[in-house]
Parts: structure tokens; C-alpha cells; sequence
């Protein structure tokens, strides 16, 4: 087995992983949850990008992988927002 | 040398894998959202640091090897930052599992 | 079967499950988001067409790419005035669905009560 | 190449599996979770597809932004009475089967795709030389179908014209309602301390990389949407009034630029969008460069929506 092949399947595997990963988290039943699935897929996703760029030796995969780990994390913050306010609404809404 | 770094790759990204496996396992099992994020934040900091420094022999030009780096220092913070909110919008919800 | 056609058959799903959405859904809200499906599927579709062109040292044929490029820019920018109309629609009448005609009416009933 | 292919498997799945929830979910929330996780994998799979600057899209603008305006719309609608009428199940099969014949008859099409497929690329790719770019979607969208990649542009300004028109007649100009934090913890100050300069750094990458290899204007300036965004939503930096004169301005500077190179070309080469020669790239790349602010600027502020607080003096 060669070293790209070797990193193919490890793709794979992580992949699979992420997957299994995210029908628990989809399920909840609270939002906060589901959050937990869009950290999963920066870290995995990320992973599993990195593993492609290296076995078919494509750099510029690299980018999306930084694109992805970069917009997973503003997507969690712009949701944990709208969590964050719905929870506070009657303790310390200044509105 | 050749050899002796891909053994490293091997060595690395398997370790790295087994991470993914056990915060899916952890995912799969713990019951309410904080014991999730925990077994989530293994993955984020073991798994893929592992993998990125077992791919770091197989890049073929310095550049490269600074980006994953570099990737992988982001994802780390950001995730690091992000469970944090994540566990205070826990607790400001209450008891929700 | 190749990946591109598992793709293409992935994608033709798509645009089913999408447009089911968009009729079966009543709130607004979900058909915008059940519309975004249905164009992801129709992207994909070029993706494969994209990919089937892969020629002359390309990986894929640049020209399917570039339109698809163009198309989610475009379907974003749809979705934003639509978020926008609904939001307002909500603000105005309170409602959450496009209202039928006789659903119109039962609300002017509910006006003059 | 089969482990590829398991790989695709593997991902087709998921995606279908998530696009089905994102569809059924029973809360508007749920549903947009899901579909953010949908917007990032799809990303994965136009890697998969070889098409790494629609993967870069798909990530910043179907994942990223998309479901930052659909999440706003969730808050707004949230605790809003409506009445939701549930379909009846005839009509519902009725339109399941409508649509599964949908689904079935572009499946059949697939299966009887032309075995040479058509294609593009050998033109692309020969005339990619006198395109000065060496990223042969950067060529497609900025010298061969230049005319589309404006007009797509005038689009996202005409949709920003659209939305700002929602607005009451007073708020006019004013400050569009972004939602924030109410009282932003230190640990979220930090990260949009921290992350912003890293943005900003990928956004200028991404455009700059765009010209040889994938990467873009589009790319970069939603980059840059995105950490003005979250600067602004941990208070860090105020939502500006849309009457500012420097927004207005950074708003058309990119089209209005890329309408004054396509005009000069009525001059300097024989036609509309045509690039002379000699400058053909460094003409193109400060086109882009305005176009990545221009962009960055709009789409943050369509995700901001219409003005709602009246404008100060």
C-alpha cells in the first residue's frame, strides 16, 4: 500500500467518523447540541481535507481547509448569538 | 529516510484516526451536551494535531508545511474559544441535556 | 459507477427533496431554505457536467465551475431579499406563511372582530 | 481509486441524510444547524468533484453567510404568533410523488449523459495564455464571460438596493438592526480581536492566489464579510449607518471599476471587457482587489438587513 493510499483511507475512516459523529449530535434535542456538530465538521472536515491535499498532492485543497475551519467558527458564534439572547430575553434584555 | 518518515506518517495519522474514533465513541455515549463537548474537544486538539504532524513529512515545499501549521494553530484556538461559548450557553440555558 | 455519476444521481435527489420542501413546507422561512437545497442539487449537476469535461489537463472544465460561482453569489443574494421581505411581511401582518386567499379573508374577519 | 470512491460513498450519504433533515427538522433552529453543517460538507464534496474554487465559494457563501441571514431571520420570526397550517397528508403525497418524478427524470438524464461529454476546457485552456491568469476559472469568470461576473455584481448591489427599500420611510439611511451579543463575554472579545487580522490576512491570500490558482475575489471579500461581521456582533466595532458616504462609496467602487476597465477597452483593445495585452493582469488584479472590498462590504450588510434605527443628526 502506498503512503497516498495509506492517507485515502485514513480520509475514509476520519470521514466515516464524522458522520457517525454528526447523527448523534443532528438529533439534540437542545440547539446548543447541534452546535457541537458544526465544531465536529471544522476539526473533522478539516481533517479530512488535509488528508485529501496530501494524498493527491493538490495544495491549494489546503485553502479550502482553511476557509472551512475559518467559517465554521464564525457560523458557531453567530449562532451561539441568537442562543445566547433567547436565553437571556428576560434576565437582561436592555431593549 | 524515506521509509523511516512515512513509518512516522503511518505512526501519526493512525493515532490521529484513533482519536476521531474515540470522540465519536464518546459522541455516541456520553449523556448530556457538556460530557459531549468534552469528549468533542479531544478530537479537536489530539486528533487533528496529531494528523497534521503526520502529514507535515509528506509536503514537498516548506510553504506548505507552514500552512498546515498554521491551519491547525487556527482551528485549535478558534475551537478552544468556541467550546468555551459553547459551555457558557450551556450553563445559561439550565438544564437542557 | 463513477463518482460523477453518483454524484449526479445524488444531486437529481437533491432537487427533488428541495422542491418538495418548497411546496410541502408552509412557513416562508423553510421553502427559502428548501429552495437553497434545490439549487445546491442543481449545482452539483454542473459540477458532474464539470467534471465529465475534465480535458486538456484540467481537472475539471473551468467554464460549468465559473457559472456555478456565479450562481451561488447569485442565490445568496436572492435568499438575503427574501429573508428581508419575509421579516418584513412578519413585522406587518404577524404572519409566518404566504396567506391563501381565504386565509386572507379570515384575517379581515379577525380585523372587524 | 476505489478508496476514493468509498470516500464519495460516504460523503453522498451524509449529504443526502442531512439534506433530508434539513428539510424535515421540526424547528426553524434545528433546521439551519443542520443546514450550516450541509454548507461546509457540500464544500468537501466539490473537492471530491476537482472543483476546488467552487469548494471555496460553497464554504464562504452557501455555508457562511447563507446561514448567517436565514439564522436572522430565525430570531426575528421567533415568539411571532403566526398560525401554521399543517398541510394534508394526500397533499403531501401528491407532492412527494411530484417530486420524486422531478428527481427521477434528471436521474434518468444522468444515466443517459452523452459518453464524450462536452466540454469546454481545451478552449479554455488555449486561449488561458492570453488571459494573462494562470487559474482557468479565475480566466472564465474575468476575460471570457466578464460580462456575467459584472452583472452578477450588479446583482448583489441591485439585492442590497432591495433589501435597504424594506426599510420604513424614516429609518432611511439609518442603522440596519444586526443582532449582537448583549454583553459580549471576554473570551468572544478575544477571538474577535484575534481572528479578524487572520481574516483579513486569508481574505488578501485569497484573492491575491486567485489569479494563478483557486481563490477569488468572491472568496476573499466574503472573508472579509465575514470578520467585520463578527467584530460588529461582539461590539467591538458599531454597525455603520448605511448613509455613510465611505460605505456608499466602498460599496460601488469594485463595479465601478471593473465598468471603467471594461469602458477603457472600447480604447485601448477593440471592445467592451476587453484588457489590452500588455497590462491585461495587473489591470485585472486591482479590478479584483476593489471588487474584494466591494463585495466584502455588501454582502456583510446584506446579512445586516434593512436600516431599522433612525439615522443620528
Amino acid at each position: 500500500m502506498t503512503i497516498a493510499n495509506f492517507l485515502l483511507a485514513a480520509a475514509a475512516f476520519v470521514l466515516l467518523m464524522v458522520a457517525i459523529g454528526l447523527a448523534r449530535i443532528l438529533y439534540g434535542p437542545a440547539d446548543v447540541d447541534r452546535i457541537l456538530s458544526v465544531q465536529l465538521l471544522g476539526s473533522g472536515g478539516v481533517a479530512v481535507l488535509l488528508l485529501l491535499s496530501v494524498a493527491v498532492k493538490l495544495p491549494p485543497i489546503m485553502d479550502v481547509a482553511l476557509m472551512l475551519g475559518l467559517l465554521a467558527t464564525f457560523v458557531s458564534v453567530a449562532f451561539l448569538r441568537d442562543m445566547a439572547s433567547s436565553t437571556s430575553e428576560s434576565a437582561t434584555e436592555d431593549r | 529516510m524515506r521509509l523511516v518518515l512515512d513509518i512516522i506518517t503511518v505512526v501519526l495519522v493512525s493515532a490521529g484516526g484513533f482519536f476521531f474514533l474515540a470522540g465519536t465513541i464518546g459522541l455516541l455515549r456520553f449523556p448530556d451536551t457538556l460530557t459531549r463537548l468534552h469528549a468533542l474537544t479531544k478530537v479537536d486538539n489530539l486528533g487533528l494535531g496529531l494528523i497534521v504532524f503526520g502529514l507535515l513529512p509528506q509536503v514537498e515545499s516548506r510553504l506548505d508545511a507552514l500552512k498546515l501549521t498554521t491551519i491547525w494553530l487556527l482551528v485549535q484556538m478558534s475551537g478552544a474559544i468556541v467550546s468555551q461559548l459553547i459551555a457558557q450557553a450551556t450553563r445559561r440555558s439550565g438544564r437542557q441535556t | 459507477m463513477s463518482s460523477a455519476a453518483l454524484y449526479g444521481y445524488c444531486g437529481a435527489i437533491l432537487v427533488g427533496l428541495g422542491l418538495y420542501g418548497v411546496i410541502a413546507r408552509p412557513e416562508i422561512l423553510r421553502k427559502i431554505l428548501a429552495f437553497n437545497v434545490l439549487g445546491t442539487g442543481v449545482f452539483l449537476l454542473f459540477g458532474v457536467f464539470a467534471r465529465r469535461g475534465a480535458e486538456a489537463g484540467l481537472r475539471a472544465d473551468p467554464v460549468p465551475q465559473a457559472l456555478v460561482i456565479t450562481g451561488i453569489v447569485v442565490a445568496f443574494s436572492a435568499t438575503a431579499l427574501a429573508v428581508a421581505l419575509l421579516i418584513r411581511l412578519n413585522k406587518d401582518t404577524g404572519e409566518l406563511v404566504i396567506a391563501s386567499d381565504d386565509s386572507a379573508e379570515s384575517g379581515k374577519q379577525r380585523v372587524r372582530q | 481509486m476505489t478508496l476514493a470512491f468509498a470516500c464519495e460513498i460516504v460523503l453522498a450519504g451524509l449529504l443526502l441524510a442531512i439534506a433530508t433533515w434539513t428539510i424535515t427538522a421540526r424547528t426553524a433552529f434545528a433546521a439551519i444547524a443542520v443546514f450550516m453543517v450541509y454548507g461546509l460538507l457540500l464544500s468537501i464534496v466539490w473537492v471530491t468533484l476537482s472543483s476546488v474554487d467552487v469548494a471555496l465559494t460553497e464554504a464562504a457563501i452557501g455555508g457562511g453567510v447563507t446561514s448567517m441571514v436565514l439564522l436572522g431571520a430565525a430570531s426575528a420570526l421567533r415568539g411571532s404568533k403566526g398560525a401554521v397550517a399543517s398541510l394534508s397528508l394526500p397533499f403531501k403525497i401528491t407532492a412527494g410523488m411530484l417530486c420524486a418524478l422531478v428527481a427521477a427524470a434528471l436521474a434518468t438524464v444522468v444515466f443517459f449523459l452523452p459518453d464524450v461529454a462536452p466540454t469546454l476546457a481545451p478552449v479554455a485552456k488555449e486561449n488561458l495564455a492570453a488571459s494573462a491568469l494562470g487559474n482557468p476559472v479565475a480566466a472564465v469568470l474575468f476575460v471570457f464571460r466578464a460580462l456575467d461576473t459584472l452583472l452578477e455584481k450588479v446583482v448583489l448591489l441591485l439585492a442590497l438596493v432591495g433589501v435597504w427599500s424594506l426599510s420604513s420611510d424614516r429609518a432611511w439611511g439609518g442603522v440596519p438592526e444586526l443582532r449582537l451579543y448583549k454583553s459580549p463575554s471576554p473570551i468572544l472579545v478575544f477571538l474577535a480581536q484575534i481572528l479578524p487580522p487572520i481574516g483579513i490576512i486569508v481574505g488578501i491570500y485569497m484573492f491575491w492566489a486567485g489569479a494563478s490558482q483557486p481563490g477569488g475575489a468572491f472568496q476573499g471579500g466574503t472573508v472579509l464579510a465575514a470578520m467585520w461581521l463578527l467584530t460588529m456582533m461582539a461590539r467591538l466595532q458599531d454597525v455603520p449607518s448605511t448613509n455613510a458616504p465611505w460605505l456608499r462609496l466602498l460599496l460601488v467602487v469594485g463595479p465601478m471599476a471593473f465598468l471603467a476597465a471594461g469602458l477603457a477597452g472600447f480604447y485601448f483593445a477593440d471592445s467592451f471587457l476587453a484588457y489590452p495585452a500588455s497590462i491585461a493582469k495587473p489591470l485585472i488584479i486591482v479590478v479584483e482587489a476593489t471588487l474584494t472590498v466591494s463585495i466584502g462590504v455588501t454582502l456583510a450588510l446584506l446579512v445586516a438587513g434593512p436600516p431599522e434605527k433612525v439615522p443620528q443628526q
